[in-house]
């Protein structure tokens, strides 16, 4: 990294706040598995073993001056960036594709399902904050998967032509679904490609949450002060499948999981808080039990969410509807709006 | 949803007195609106491949980063998703996106950020994140120009539900559609037929409002056949309707500007007083737009019309080579045996 | 301007110093069929200034020949050595001869149209060519001198009033020196002192053009108006083989434009 | 057709004007870019300026003598306005030519 000072130490309370978040998304992100196999919802891409990678990256965002742009994987970093978690599962319980989120007021992209389908936008709102004058800093997230895609390259060479203030960060999980790392990245490293586009670029440990936030605030403030885009690759591990009604047994065994995961991140903050003395055993239960109470009033929330109605299936579709489109609705309301 | 004041060179705020009608080509009359746009509305940036220093390769933005500055007219790398890509963010960070993809078939490559991106995201996102996109895209044949630089994709546009598709036929059309896109909050694609850019017509600048600018236009009444075509083919069809005058034939010539939305009213009302109606396109015949002007007009006009409606368009085959071009694209010829056909027909 | 190569060579000692004259090797569009033309820029003139800018490169080009520029120590983009010797004519066409070894000319033969060479030079570099030429019959097929004259008139040039007036503005009372100084002066970037050297130096070699008379065909071109070319004709005298072309309305500053000139000039090394 | 007029340019170190020395080119030709086009000269040395654009000459200015200052005009091509972009041909109006006569009668009613 260039002669950016480097940011104060993570203090006692904000591990601790870390801490609660990444409690939190791990909580939800397990309840959520479950709901899917009690049939509450009907698919989740589950983020499991990314919480350090998510929480950390999603802390540092200003939601007053910075944008996040998501996949479809990012239930971490919605947690710390405060986006709505109803909302946000809603596009998991097929209520709404991109959530029922502001993702204006959060800050937040609506989640995105096409692989790298956001990169080029977070450059193109980055550099909108240039032609404006403003001081926002995007946040891209991908992966190791959609770093394969033709748009990455094309979101790293327009955001190196144009500085933009972008910090790409990509969670390199470890699996593209069923395809290996090493079958996926060519040079074995995404963080490598960066120095090709003048980008500067850092892999951290992923499942270090303080090396995630030193590094991610680093990124920040070199791309806030016009140092142009920076990129992090956080080596971390999907621990779950891809999906729910993904089958990892078909592609890695057990033995692989436990040789290649690495510790816990939630389990190694723990272990930090309590050598450092920055938490005691009774704050880690708290936390817990204070997730545990969050999944469930979600939950709760989730199941009282029903059906959109139908007529928004055309209302959203332009800001100015077209006749045809009127006609249509009509049509539908008379014809099989089910009431 | 316009987050941030923009300050941009260049703005002047109020539009241009408008000026007495003057001859420009629509190349000329494109500029103009552009230029238009630039100075009326702060958030608008013009983005795409050669169109700042040079000006676009049909010189549609010449000057215009001289005097807006190369922050609001900007060139890109070559490729094609990223300068859409980034109009979606451009859109989302407040900005009104006017980018170029240099030529009809270099849009395939930005196809996933058109069709998956900016044409749903005000959807995805319930109307929080609306997307002001004008693509500008000069199309369509009759330039002799090599593969890729000459295709008619808008059918292919509209059917993408989010998008808004409109070809201009005339310098006139040309500058007062774009003005009109330009100022929509919905994206639109604008298809410039490159064949007409250097033909010239008078241009009334101002605005004409939203009635001038939407629906179809009838380009030439006649009360035996309507013709109906946009973008290039209005000018073909209406030498076919002089033409057809020496035969007696009064032909009507409908210019549909809007493909989507398609203006089934104005459809309907010219083929009630025609009683027949053939449609002129470029593209392929299968799937093609005139498909669905025929299903509109037998909807609406099934029991007054004389005969089923004709398509005359360009075959399922790819785009030929510039020799072939005559061959393909629908000529004088083609269109009148189309005429002939509905003339002819009998029921029963 | 056809400069797609930037000289380099290997590292010559010319009498016993470094070689390093700034030269450039100019290629036209289509590859060359006949020898190089070695150009001779001027008293505290340039290659630029005398070929480039005034349009001779490309209309060399134009013709298809290949040309090679150089620059005269303390000119252009060559070096100013303190040393008084490095200015002195005879050292400079030493220079010049290991400089066309370097670019591969070879030998004149007359059923060979890319052996040899052509010269053009003007003012000083006509003086140069001039001995060049006689002193290396083996090498150079034609040469065009402008602006000529039978007697250097560096060599008249008054010195000691120049640094005077260098150093503390006394006006100079020769005219000649006084347009020759004017002129060096304008071209910025010009060395003053390199300048003055060369003009020592000449004064110690002055021109004596029956030393070495050249025997190759010559075309030697002046404006009408050059009053420093005014004794061409006595070279044209001494070669007996010299056309002599004058430009109308033209002077000894502004004849290197001319089109007459080049159109001469091309057409006489074609011939 | 367009007119486009390009003026004396800069010659650098300050020089403000330069004396025509005689035109290379005349109204009516055709001029090739990067073409000699004029002999001029300063109080520094004589130059002959390239054309910066291809087209017909419509007008020059200075006559042989003549002082022009930098950034007044020097000369004024016509260039063609609907020149075609960097593909393709720009197609011509051309009269319209059929083989198909129609011969139906609309039955009116």
């Amino acid at each position: 990294m260039p002669a950016t000072t480097d940011p104060p130490a993570l203090t006692a309370p904000e591990l601790r706040e870390l801490y609660r978040l990444m409690a939190a998304t791990r909580a939800l992100d397990t309840a959520a598995v479950a709901w899917q196999r009690q049939g509450a919802i009907p698919g989740f891409a589950p983020q499991l073993g990314q919480e350090a990678a998510q929480v950390g990256s999603g802390f540092v965002v200003d939601r007053r001056r910075d944008f996040a742009f998501p996949t479809y994987r990012e239930l971490g970093v919605a947690r710390a960036m405060g986006v709505d978690m109803v909302g946000y599962m809603a596009t998991h319980k097929a209520l709404w594709h991109g959530g029922l989120y502001d993702p204006a007021q959060s800050r937040f992209a609506p989640v995105q399902a096409v692989v790298a389908g956001s990169v080029l936008h977070a450059v193109g709102w980055a550099h909108g904050q240039t032609l404006a004058g403003h001081d926002g800093v995007a946040l891209s997230y991908f992966g190791d998967g959609a770093s394969s895609q033709g748009d990455v390259h094309e979101a790293m060479n327009f955001a190196g032509v144009l500085r933009a203030p972008v910090v790409f960060f990509v969670q390199n999980n470890g699996w593209a679904i069923s395809v290996p790392t090493e079958r996926q990245v060519a040079g074995g490293s995404v963080a490598a490609r960066a120095a090709g586009y003048g980008i500067v670029s850092e892999r951290v440990d992923g499942n270090d949450v303080v090396a995630v936030v030193e590094a991610t605030r680093r990124a920040f403030a070199q791309a806030r002060s016009g140092g142009g885009p920076v990129l992090i690759e956080a080596m971390t591990y999907r621990r779950g499948p891809h999906s729910t009604s993904d089958d990892p047994g078909r592609y890695r065994s057990l033995e692989d999981e436990r040789r290649d995961a690495g510790t816990d991140p939630l389990e190694r903050l723990a272990q930090q808080l309590l050598r450092t003395g920055a938490a005691d055993q009774a704050f880690l239960e708290e936390a817990r039990s204070a997730a545990a109470a969050d999944a469930e009033q979600v939950r709760t929330k989730l199941a009282a969410l029903g059906p959109r109605p139908g007529r928004e299936m055309f209302e959203f579709v332009y800001q100015e509807p077209t006749g045809a489109l009127k006609s249509q609705a009509a049509a539908w309301r008379v014809e099989s709006e089910h009431v | 949803m316009s987050e941030t004041t923009i300050a941009a060179p260049g703005r002047t705020g109020a539009d241009p007195e408008p000026a007495a009608p003057r001859q420009l080509s629509m190349q000329q009359a494109l500029n103009l609106a552009l230029a238009d746009i630039l100075a009326t509305d702060p958030a608008a940036v013009v983005l795409g491949e050669d169109v700042g220093t040079l000006g676009g390769v049909f010189r549609v933005t010449d000057g215009l980063q001289g005097r807006f500055g190369a922050a609001r007219v900007f060139d890109t790398p070559l490729a094609e998703s990223g300068i859409l890509g980034m109009s979606v963010g451009l859109a989302m960070a407040g900005f009104h996106p006017l980018p170029e993809v240099q030529f009809d078939g270099f849009a395939y490559p930005a196809v996933n950020q058109i069709v998956c991106q900016i044409g749903r995201m005000n959807y995805r996102s319930r109307g929080t994140l609306p997307m002001p996109i004008t693509l500008r895209v000069p199309s369509f044949g009759g330039i002799r120009a090599p593969e890729h630089h000459g295709e008619s994709l808008e059918a292919l546009f509209a059917h993408v539900p989010g998008l808004k598709v409109v070809s201009p036929s005339t310098p006139e059309e040309a500058y007062h559609l774009l003005r009109y896109a330009a100022a929509r909050p919905d994206p639109v694609i604008f298809m410039e037929p490159k064949s007409r850019y250097w033909q010239k017509g008078e241009v009334s600048t101002g605005r004409r409002g939203a009635d001038g600018d939407l629906g179809s236009r009838v380009a030439r009444p006649g009360k035996h056949v309507t013709l109906i075509a946009w973008g290039a083919m209005v000018a073909r069809c209406l030498q076919v309707a002089e033409l057809a005058a020496e035969d007696g034939i009064e032909v009507e010539v409908l210019d549909l500007r809007w493909l989507k939305p398609l203006d089934a009213e104005g459809l309907a009302a010219s083929v009630r007083r025609t009683r027949r109606a053939v449609v002129v396109h470029e593209a392929p015949l299968t799937s093609g737009l005139g498909a669905e002007v025929a299903a509109l007009v037998t909807e609406r006009c099934f029991d007054t019309l004389r005969a089923p409606v004709e398509r005359v368009t360009g075959f399922d085959v790819p785009y030929p080579s510039g020799d072939l071009e005559d061959e393909y694209i629908p000529n004088i010829d083609r269109i009148l045996f189309g005429i002939q056909r509905v003339l002819e027909y009998r029921r029963g | 301007m056809n400069a797609r190569h930037q000289g380099t060579r290997p590292e010559h000692l010319v009498e016993g110093s470094r070689q390093e004259l700034a030269f450039q090797v100019h290629e036209p569009d289509a590859a060359a069929l006949e020898r190089p033309v070695l150009l001779l820029h001027g008293f505290a003139s340039s290659s630029r200034l005398n070929w480039s800018d005034a349009g001779w490169l490309s209309a060399l080009a134009d013709a298809g020949r290949r040309v090679v520029t150089v620059d005269l120590p303390g000119h252009g983009s060559s070096p100013a050595p303190d040393e008084l010797d490095e200015y002195s004519p005879s050292r400079i066409r030493a220079e010049l001869l290991q400089l066309l070894a370097d670019v591969g000319v070879r030998p004149y033969r007359a059923e060979d149209p890319a052996s040899g060479v052509d010269l053009i030079g003007y003012s000083l570099g006509a003086r140069l060519a001039w001995e060049f030429g006689g002193a290396q019959p083996q090498l150079v097929h034609r040469m065009v001198l402008g602006g000529p004259a039978s007697h250097d008139p560096l060599a008249d040039f008054d010195l000691a009033a120049a640094q005077q007036f260098l150093a503390d503005g006394t006006p100079i009372a020769d005219r000649s020196t006084q347009e020759l100084l004017r002129m060096a002066q304008l071209v910025p970037g010009n060395n003053m002192f390199a300048l003055m050297s060369m003009v020592q130096a000449i004064k110690a070699e002055p021109f004596t053009p029956t030393e070495a008379v050249p025997k190759m065909p010559l075309l030697l071109v002046a404006g009408e108006q050059d009053e420093l070319a005014s004794t061409m004709p006595e070279l044209a005298r001494l070669s007996g083989r010299a056309d002599v072309v004058w430009i109308p309305g033209r002077t000894h500053a502004d004849v290197v434009t001319s089109r007459a000139f080049k159109k001469a000039a091309i057409a006489f090394l074609a011939s | 057709m367009a007119e486009l007029s390009f003026p004396l340019p800069d010659l650098g170190e300050g020089l403000i004007e330069a004396t025509v020395l005689e035109w290379l080119v005349e109204p009516g030709e055709q001029v090739e870019r990067n073409q000699p086009l004029v002999e001029v000269e300063t109080t520094k040395s004589a130059v002959e300026l390239p054309s910066p654009q291809a087209g017909k000459v419509l007008r020059t200015y200075g006559v042989p003598g003549a002082k022009v200052s930098v950034g007044e005009p020097l000369i004024v091509f016509e260039v063609a306005d609907d020149a075609a972009g960097i593909v393709g041909t720009v197609p011509r109006d051309e009269a319209p030519k059929r083989r198909v006569r129609l011969t139906a009668v609309p039955d009116e009613d």
